[in-house]
């Protein structure tokens, strides 16, 4: 059963230096409250993996969290490069950074293999590409058919974190619009977190609708607008223009290390 | 209404290729004003489908970004990643995918991943994301990409996605198809030529006999496409 | 693009004697009408899939279209035996049946992997049964872990038919209520037949639902209550009574048959 | 309220082996009736998964089919038939699953395909269905079945599901749980003994020296059991 927590009982419970640790969110509902916390109490030597690593993850590695970053797509969405990703990369700052990278569909057969406790995924793909050169990703041939397909290892993450609209006072939750790889992601990691924008007296079905029961999640914590300057669907929207502003901020090492200070470690959350 | 930006021109290029009732996977920018200026335009019935997704997507502004909350409200289906790669993409459904990349070898094969070598990069680019799959998955893959020296290249960096399957490359001089075996200039734009996308591939482009010019946009192109820009 | 037919029409245009077809559904939505329609077309040699044969399974066996059948349980649910199924596996009445016998397990597992469009399914399970002996599963050896798991070849069936509640005037159909593999039997089949309680003018959005866009589905027909004696949620409920008449209807050759000519040989479908 | 019929007895003695907030796997018949008078009595927290993919329904009658619509009226969510098999029951989320069989050895394997030999059958049988990944996807297998020597056999006509995890066998007449890696005698009902277990067992059947008796049904239990039966 969930425990409600506040954000930061829950990162400290259930988040530890040089853990596995899966923020999803894809395009939607990404748990940025969530990355903001464990920068907030100094995690170090995280394996962080995502899909589609952004701007909390560009924030979590220019803060010095990650020593891995396993994902398929690492950029600003519709703006450009990652500077703060790019930088751990291309010049080791302020640690290096350690790359296993993907593609979108190794990456979600990864989740679900984890989630289905299947120790590897099976996907056409990687064939033919330098990708498996640099990833963690095996050939498996078809006991029927002969044919030869790619095997990704499954993601199993010590902790998973989502954001999700609702939970209900049980700690059922309850996400709808987009959802992404959110479900997996809670279902192959061994801790769960889930914030949400707030807390209902019942779940009120919806079309689309994606719900984790209580006894698959281990954390649900409050956190109105937790997914800022992402968008939750019904409740807010997208900040594009901080996307923009982001590109500017995060260029310049001391600019994006102020703009942390101020309004990232500064911030005192409930 | 007679002047346009080379944008344009690539876009309305792109966008008379998709046939009505052609199943597309859609990326934001380019790609996405292209199919949903074919769907306002000859192609009504352009299905679009977005990897955040969203199955039947029908904006009326463009998207800023793949997961944007219009594509969930108003496609017909939404459905979780995995599955979107799993039974839809890889299932064989989609017959067009669009592709841009940071570099194309004259095999269409593309770069998105890294300039320079991979474990000291010159430049660290986003990565692969979908590419390598929708290059494999797809019937036809169509790529647009502005021409330049660095980014049309002799030998890739890294190969992200094989070439197999692309049929055209829309740039901002002209269009290439493949003919036996290796891309070849098969059309240029009004206001470029046959020279400058010779100059601005960085090898030595193969020019189709039957080279063609482009048609400049029509008023109605341009109109829908500005209408979409209008309303994002 | 789908295609609204009649119900006659569809099956004279996509099912063929000696097709591998699937008729699914999940305790609910099992397309019974459909079942009649190859049934008074005189199928033959059909190659019949699904996890849970029941009733309309057990009518198609015993008017003899079928000469194999690949599946999970076959049974009549809370009643007990398919007497057809039995009399055509114990004594070849009215033609020899071979079994292609699963786990649940496996048979979803197999969908799933042919909607997509991989040769196998991976699964734990079958170790230690005496299941591999008597069907198609292999092993596969985890090229991470060293582990082995069994391996089940995609079912792609010829023909894939569900029965689902609504689809709108351009054969776009919408499901609710428990959704079995319907969605992955219709992926993973050549050709797909769904038969719909009704045609509407748009699909209202609704929890839960399952959608299916018109260009994956090849036929729409409209036959309200072909889902009977089965329910669809909504619409009817499950005709409980008759689930119990048939142990008695079918526990004999000859009023087996004598209701057969009755109730669906006689019928002249719309 | 004192006179019981030997199937409420098993009802009830699997019911008490379920502790609140256990996260049950349930089949229609005597689990479903198992499981759901738990819910009614000492463990209302008992979540009810069937393998139709309902997680967490909560009938207010005994649902007559896995796919009872009333299931996913009440359920915390509907899922698809893969996913219920895939994430739910193989990713190892659930605590106990009920099986049934028609043939049970002294190690808990059961047989629910065939009696006789596979290729002619004396009786075709159902089939496994989803219990040999029950078998081994649950921490831990409750058996429910009737004490008969046809169905406690010395040897399985085939095995279906393994038995490694049966932590208790419930019958008509007593409970059997496994020591020392065989099924053993732990327990009778008030009405029976423990030589006519003995009897109805197709191998020597061990007794436990400490074989308890059964406590009969309580009024409670015996009220809750039969209200939801005639609700059904």
């Amino acid at each position: 059963m969930a425990e409600l927590l506040t954000l930061a009982e829950a990162v400290s419970q259930h988040v530890r230096d040089g853990d596995v640790v899966a923020l999803e969110g894809f395009t939607h509902l990404i748990p940025h409250a969530a990355g903001h916390e464990l920068i907030r109490q100094r995690r170090r030597e995280l394996t962080l993996v995502r899909m589609t690593p952004d701007i909390v993850y560009d924030q979590l590695i220019g803060m010095g969290c990650a020593r891995k970053l396993v994902f398929s797509w690492g950029g600003n969405p519709g703006v450009g490069s990652l500077h703060r990703l790019r930088d751990a990369v291309e010049h080791g700052w302020p640690v290096p950074l350690e790359l296993e990278e993907h593609s979108h569909a190794g990456m979600a057969a990864a989740y679900a293999a984890g989630a289905a406790n299947l120790p590897f995924g099976v996907v056409r793909g990687y064939v033919g590409t330098d990708l498996p050169s640099h990833t963690r990703v095996r050939r498996v041939t078809c006991p029927f058919t002969g044919g030869e397909l790619a095997a990704v290892a499954a993601h199993r993450p010590d902790v998973g974190i989502v954001h999700a609209q609702q939970a209900d006072r049980s700690g059922n939750v309850q996400l709808w619009g987009i959802a992404g790889v959110q479900k997996e992601t809670v279902l192959a990691s061994a801790r769960s977190i889930v914030t949400v924008e707030e807390i209902v007296d019942g779940l009120e079905p919806r079309p689309g609708a994606v719900v984790l029961p209580s006894w698959v999640v281990d954390a649900v914590c409050c956190v109105p607008g937790g997914a800022r300057p992402s968008y939750a669907h019904g409740y807010y929207e997208r900040d594009n223009e901080f996307y923009v502003a982001w590109d500017a901020i995060s260029r310049d090492r001391d600019t994006f290390s102020e703009w942390m200070r101020e309004h990232v470690l500064a911030e005192v959350h409930a | 209404m007679s002047s346009y930006t080379a944008d344009e021109m690539m876009a309305v290029a792109a966008a008379r290729r998709l046939r009505d009732g052609t199943v597309c996977f859609v990326g934001i920018g380019l790609p996405s004003v292209a199919a949903n200026l074919a769907r306002r335009t000859h192609a009504p019935g352009c299905v679009l489908v977005y990897e955040s997704g969203t199955i039947g997507a029908k904006p009326q502004r463009l998207p800023l970004s793949i997961g944007d909350g219009e594509l969930a409200e108003t496609a017909d289906a939404v459905v979780s990643v995995p599955e979107m790669f799993g039974y839809w993409l890889q299932g064989g459904r989609i017959d067009v995918g669009f592709l841009g990349a940071a570099q194309i070898d004259r095999f269409g094969n593309l770069n998105s991943t890294v300039i320079g070598d991979y474990d000291s990069p010159t430049v660290r680019l986003p990565g692969g994301g979908g590419a390598p799959e929708i290059a494999t998955g797809v019937r036809d893959v169509f790529v647009l990409l502005r021409h330049a020296r660095r980014a049309f290249v002799e030998q890739l960096d890294f190969l992200t996605s094989v070439g197999d399957r692309v049929r055209v490359v829309v740039t901002d001089l002209g269009v290439l198809e493949p003919r036996g075996g290796e891309l070849t200039l098969t059309a240029v734009h009004p206001s470029s030529s046959v020279e400058e996308a010779r100059e601005a591939t960085g090898w030595d482009l193969r020019v189709a006999d039957d080279v063609q010019v482009s048609d400049p946009p029509t008023t109605r192109e341009l109109l829908a496409l500005r209408a979409l820009e209008v309303a994002a």
